[in-house]
């Protein structure tokens, strides 16, 4: 057990710069263009507050009507969803790279990963969990960041202007956050276990490629694309033969197939390290 | 394991061809036979030899082993071995080389068909001369 | 390994459970206000199963709800596996198929959508297939019944194919079932290019569930036909339990008048003309309730007055009742008429002022109620009318316990309620 | 003793190694000897189950390869697996932290013998320093064997020796010892075994004194006589 530790530990600190740098540059870009956005906002407002000689805030809020926070991010776009945008990308190219930088350079360390004395499978479960890692870790950087996006809203906005949301309902009414961070802990638990699922799918799929070379390649996107299938069966039966699912039986075949992905990779992915996988 | 200095026997060049473990055994003698190595005295372990000599430790092994089933050294236990001081086999030794050597000079020279007696002569100048130029210069 | 990476690692883990656990946790035990329908008029049981579709509109994001007497369900505070299980709210507004879904998925499955009679022995589905033969513009149709016997649960199909016909659109309104022949009215329309109904006509089939075959049909005959510059529209009126047995079928009939809009310009006008300069609408000639009866074929009739143009009307019925209310939003006119003969059977006009509200909103019918959507004081009601004879049975206004008057005041008053519906 | 049975090997239609059987005795030095391309780092891969056969078998001890393999033999491939950034301290830091029989203090001395500055790069070693503290990450783990795949090719002379007098080292004695090379040169006495491969298949396996007492040859003679004719 604590080797896999370790070796999530080590899996965590090889990637902890580019990391890093991500989470501070989503900061940056959101409360920075959120601050530029609300100063822009107030001066634009008391330009027409002086154009249309409203006295104070409140007539001017009575005449043109207050501005939430919602609408403010939403001025600012795309500064303040494309730092998440890039960041989905980034750990999407790392699920590939973290296995493929072991096996780059004049001295390839998937050598040594592959010599350790302890279960193959304590790669993969350690590569796993460091990519759910940083997935949830930059999950809970940005449900951070919302309390600090609306105190700097709050504090430079007049109140007469301000309108009190919450970060729930913002996130609830955000088309790229209500994805993200779904409306109850259930929903949370399974949208990320078919986040899981899908990693270890395309795990599995690098692992085919590394293991058959030539054919390899062809290998993991066949099975890449046999799993997306899969997932999306449900929906074609629904609209193609007419045979109607319930929504409950929908959701109940989604999580079976879902399951059984995840154990088709584990057990190929097993199967795949410790018998076929070359350096 | 000791980077060590100098070391009391010298490291021979050994040939490929014919089996180390003997060529081993073949230097011993030979300094056994010039003195080299006194009677009684401790000789290197087995591991130090092969570290010396550049050779297999197996190798280093299997050439101790012949010269303790020739009586030219001695081991109790696993103290380090010694050379013998029986001094019939410290003269056989010295026979042995010279008995060697002759023969292999007799084959060599056999060719030219040379009378024994002006062999002799040829012979006994050189090793005269040979002798002389140890006592001048310390070799 | 470094005792620093082993920190750093612990405490971005530490960093991920907290951050998301306290905002699930946050989230789940922050909840919306709880608004309820209170009774003001009339007994407390007449809120029950009453459900008012509302928009709680408090940080300019809103939230969808809906109110009932026990409380408020948020949209967004339902817990997933409520959502994902709830076949009603999958079946939309159309409240008797969710429940027959409900109860007979396997029979339901695939083709809900349909005409429906839910008696105590059987539950018949009929619809209208068409069959693409040469024309594929100009397809037969046929009659799909299938039936679900209640007590052995086995359901049985069959298809019986409808005569031809002029008319390019044909749907089932109704379905009534007499011994082992089924009735199905089919109403018939020809619909021009700008979606004007020429010609409207309803058709009344006898199937015979043994022979499988259709053994009869009449035409509903109400004595007026479309003509030059006369156009008919007919509709169904509507009904809570419309899937329930009932021995007559009651229909709106209205005549347009369309002569003065076809001769000027030549073109139709109307509704679907959207470049001619000034829409006129096809003025509403008659306007008639005309009531079928299954059983001896005969057809009552009575004249409804003509529809206003700044007032909506409504036609409902609840058994033997036929309720026609217009509304412009301060005063409610009611007719009730008898569903046997058509006859009037009493008249009422409720304004807001006596309803004790500003204005009078949205109708709807429940099993044995209408209903109507009121605002007094920026506070939403719901008024309940007796539909035997007109009598307000019951008033109830949307409150909130546990606030004080004016943050009461501000709460109810970022309320909209957009429907009524009776969820029995 | 390490066995390798009818070996074979595919890359796909190139056959690496071709029904390769032959033994390395525990406590032994066995050397295999051939070109480049003979097939000899793929033998050592396979052993290491680095990379898989595609048929044939290998033994350690009687036992075919799994896990417990890495507690057993060590591995020291021609370049040294590590990630750049890592320092010598470091590898030394990981290596402590996953192998249960890796020997701190061996690995001290030997960073001294070899001369091995700790804080130095990955990056920044040179290929001979790179080298020995490749063959320090083996030779540190008490195993039964030790492989090392073309341990003296390409590094400066101070080194090689350096390296070749760890054979006649205690660190050795007792280990089995597989080595690869294509030039025998001056280790012949260094090695017990020599096996000699071409095209994925052995030549000749012999003992090298038995080959000196029996025939007289090195073996570069026999090399000699297996690759010209």
């Amino acid at each position: 057990m604590n080797r896999y530790l370790k070796l999530v530990v080590m899996e965590l600190h090889r990637f902890w710069k580019i990391y890093a740098a991500l989470m501070l540059l989503t900061f940056l870009s959101q409360f920075g263009g959120l601050f530029l956005t609300l100063r822009s906002y107030l001066t634009e407002v008391k330009g027409r507050m002086y154009a249309e000689s409203l006295y104070d805030y409140a007539a001017y809020a009575e005449k043109h009507g207050p501005e939430s926070f919602y609408t403010m991010t939403s001025r600012m776009e795309p500064w303040f969803t494309a730092p998440v945008l890039l960041c989905i990308a980034a750990l999407l190219f790392y699920v590939f790279m973290i296995w493929y930088r072991d096996w780059f350079g004049k001295n390839p360390f998937v050598y040594r990963m592959l010599m350790l004395p302890t279960s193959r499978m304590n790669l993969y479960w350690a590569k796993l969990t460091a990519i759910m890692v940083f997935v949830l870790g930059l999950v809970g950087w940005q449900l951070v960041l919302f309390p600090l996006h609306m105190a700097l809203y709050r504090s430079m906005l007049p109140a007469e202007l301000a309108v009190t949301q919450s970060v729930e309902s913002f996130i609830h009414h955000h088309s790229v956050f209500q994805t993200l961070i779904p409306q109850t802990f259930t929903e949370f638990v399974l949208y990320y276990g078919a986040g899981l699922m899908t990693v270890t799918v395309l795990f599995t799929s690098v692992l085919i490629e590394r293991s058959y070379r030539f054919k390899g390649i062809a290998g993991g996107l066949v099975y890449a694309a046999a799993s997306l299938f899969a997932m999306l069966a449900p929906q074609l039966v629904n609209d193609g033969i007419g045979f109607e699912l319930y929504p409950w039986e929908t959701f109940l075949l989604l999580v079976v197939i879902g399951a059984v992905l995840l154990a088709l990779s584990l057990g190929i992915s097993r199967y795949l390290l410790i018998r076929k996988i070359t350096v | 394991m000791n980077d060590s200095g100098e070391s009391s026997t010298s490291v021979p060049a050994f040939n490929n061809r014919d089996p180390v473990y003997l060529q081993v055994v073949r230097h011993f003698k030979v300094d056994i036979a010039t003195g080299k190595l006194k009677a009684g005295q401790t000789i290197p372990s087995r591991r130090e030899l092969a570290a010396r000599m550049n050779i297999n430790p197996n190798t280093a092994q299997k050439a101790y082993k012949e010269m303790e089933d020739q009586g030219l050294i001695v081991t109790e236990g696993n103290a380090p071995s010694k050379v013998t001081s029986d001094e019939r086999v410290l003269g056989a030794v010295k026979d042995e080389l010279v008995a060697e050597s002759v023969a292999a000079f007799v084959a060599s020279v056999r060719g030219i068909g040379l009378p024994s007696e002006d062999l002799l002569r040829i012979v006994k100048r050189a090793y005269e001369a040979v002798m002389s130029g140890d006592k001048e210069g310390q070799p | 390994m470094k005792r620093k990476r082993y920190w750093a690692s612990g405490l971005l883990a530490a960093f991920i459970i907290l951050s998301i656990g306290i905002y699930y946790i946050q989230a789940a035990s922050s909840h919306l206000p709880q608004f309820r329908l209170a009774a003001l008029e009339g007994n407390e049981a007449e809120a029950e199963g009453l459900v008012l579709s509302a928009y709680y509109n408090h940080d300019a994001l809103g939230e969808q709800a809906e109110i009932t007497a026990s409380g408020t369900r948020y949209e967004s505070e339902r817990p997933f596996l409520d959502r994902v299980g709830d076949l009603e709210g999958w079946m939309g507004s159309v409240q008797p198929i969710g429940r027959l879904t409900l109860q007979y998925p396997r029979f339901m499955r695939g083709r809900a959508f349909a005409e429906y009679l839910d008696d105590e022995a059987w539950v018949i589905r009929a619809e209208l297939e068409p069959e693409y033969g040469v024309d594929l513009l100009k397809p037969s149709y046929r009659f799909r019944i299938d039936m679900l016997d209640k007590k052995t649960g086995k359901s049985r199909s069959f298809r019986a194919d409808l005569p031809e016909s002029k008319f390019d659109s044909k749907s089932i309104i109704d379905l009534q079932r007499f011994g082992t022949t089924i009735k199905a009215a089919v109403q018939y329309e020809v619909i021009g290019m700008d979606g004007r109904r020429r010609e409207s006509e309803i058709r009344i089939y006898d199937i015979d569930l043994n022979e499988e075959k259709i053994t009869g049909s009449a035409k509903v005959d109400f004595g007026t036909s479309a003509g030059d510059g006369r156009e008919i529209r007919i509709f169904r009126v509507f009904e809570y339990h419309w899937t329930k047995p009932s021995d007559s079928l009651a229909l709106e009939v209205s005549v347009m008048d369309v002569s003065d809009l076809e001769s000027k310009d030549g073109t139709s006008g109307g509704i679907a003309n959207q470049n001619a300069t000034a829409v006129r609408q096809p003025v509403m000639a008659e306007h008639r309730l005309v009531i079928y009866h299954y059983g001896t074929g005969e057809v009552k009739q009575t004249s409804l007055p003509l529809s206003l143009p700044d007032a909506s009307q409504n036609l409902f019925r609840t058994g033997p009742v036929v309720l026609w209310t217009r509304s412009d939003g301060q005063a409610l006119d009611l007719k009730g008429y008898r569903a046997s003969d058509a006859a009037l059977a009493f008249e009422k006009k409720l304004t807001a002022r006596v309803l004790g509200a500003e204005s009078i909103g949205q109708t709807a019918i429940g099993p044995d109620r209408l209903y109507l959507a009121l605002t007094a004081s920026g506070t939403p009601e719901v008024a309940a009318v007796d539909p035997a004879d007109g009598h307000l049975a019951f008033r109830g206004a949307v409150t909130i316990d546990g606030v004080d008057e004016n943050e009461k005041k501000r709460l109810l008053s970022s309320i909209g309620v957009s429907s009524i519906s009776v969820r029995s | 003793m390490i066995e390798a049975v009818r070996a074979t090997k595919k890359f796909g239609r190139k056959t690496v190694l071709r029904n390769l059987s032959m033994t390395a005795e525990k406590g032994q030095i066995t050397c295999l000897i051939g070109i480049n391309g003979a097939g000899k780092s793929t033998l050592l891969k396979a052993i290491m189950g680095l990379t898989p056969l595609s048929g044939g078998q290998i033994r350690i001890d009687g036992a075919p390869i799994g896990k417990a393999v890495y507690e057993k033999v060590a591995f020291v491939p021609d370049t040294l697996p590590m990630p750049p950034s890592m320092t010598v301290a470091d590898s030394l830091q990981f290596m402590g932290d996953y192998y249960s029989n890796w020997n701190a203090k061996r690995a001290s001395d030997l960073l001294v013998f070899f001369r091995l500055n700790v804080s130095d790069r990955i990056s920044s070693l040179s290929k001979g320093n790179a080298a020995k503290l490749n063959l320090l990450h083996g030779l540190s783990l008490d195993t039964d064997y030790v492989l090392m795949d073309e341990p003296f090719s390409g590094i400066d002379l101070f080194s090689r020796e350096q390296i070749a007098s760890v054979f006649t080292s205690d660190l050795i004695e007792g280990r089995g010892v597989i080595l690869t090379t294509h030039e025998i040169g001056e280790i012949e006495h260094l090695i017990d075994k020599a096996v000699l491969l071409d095209q994925g298949e052995v030549r000749r396996e012999f003992m090298c004194e038995e080959m000196r007492m029996a025939e007289g040859k090195s073996v570069i003679d026999v090399m000699r006589e297996v690759y010209r004719a």
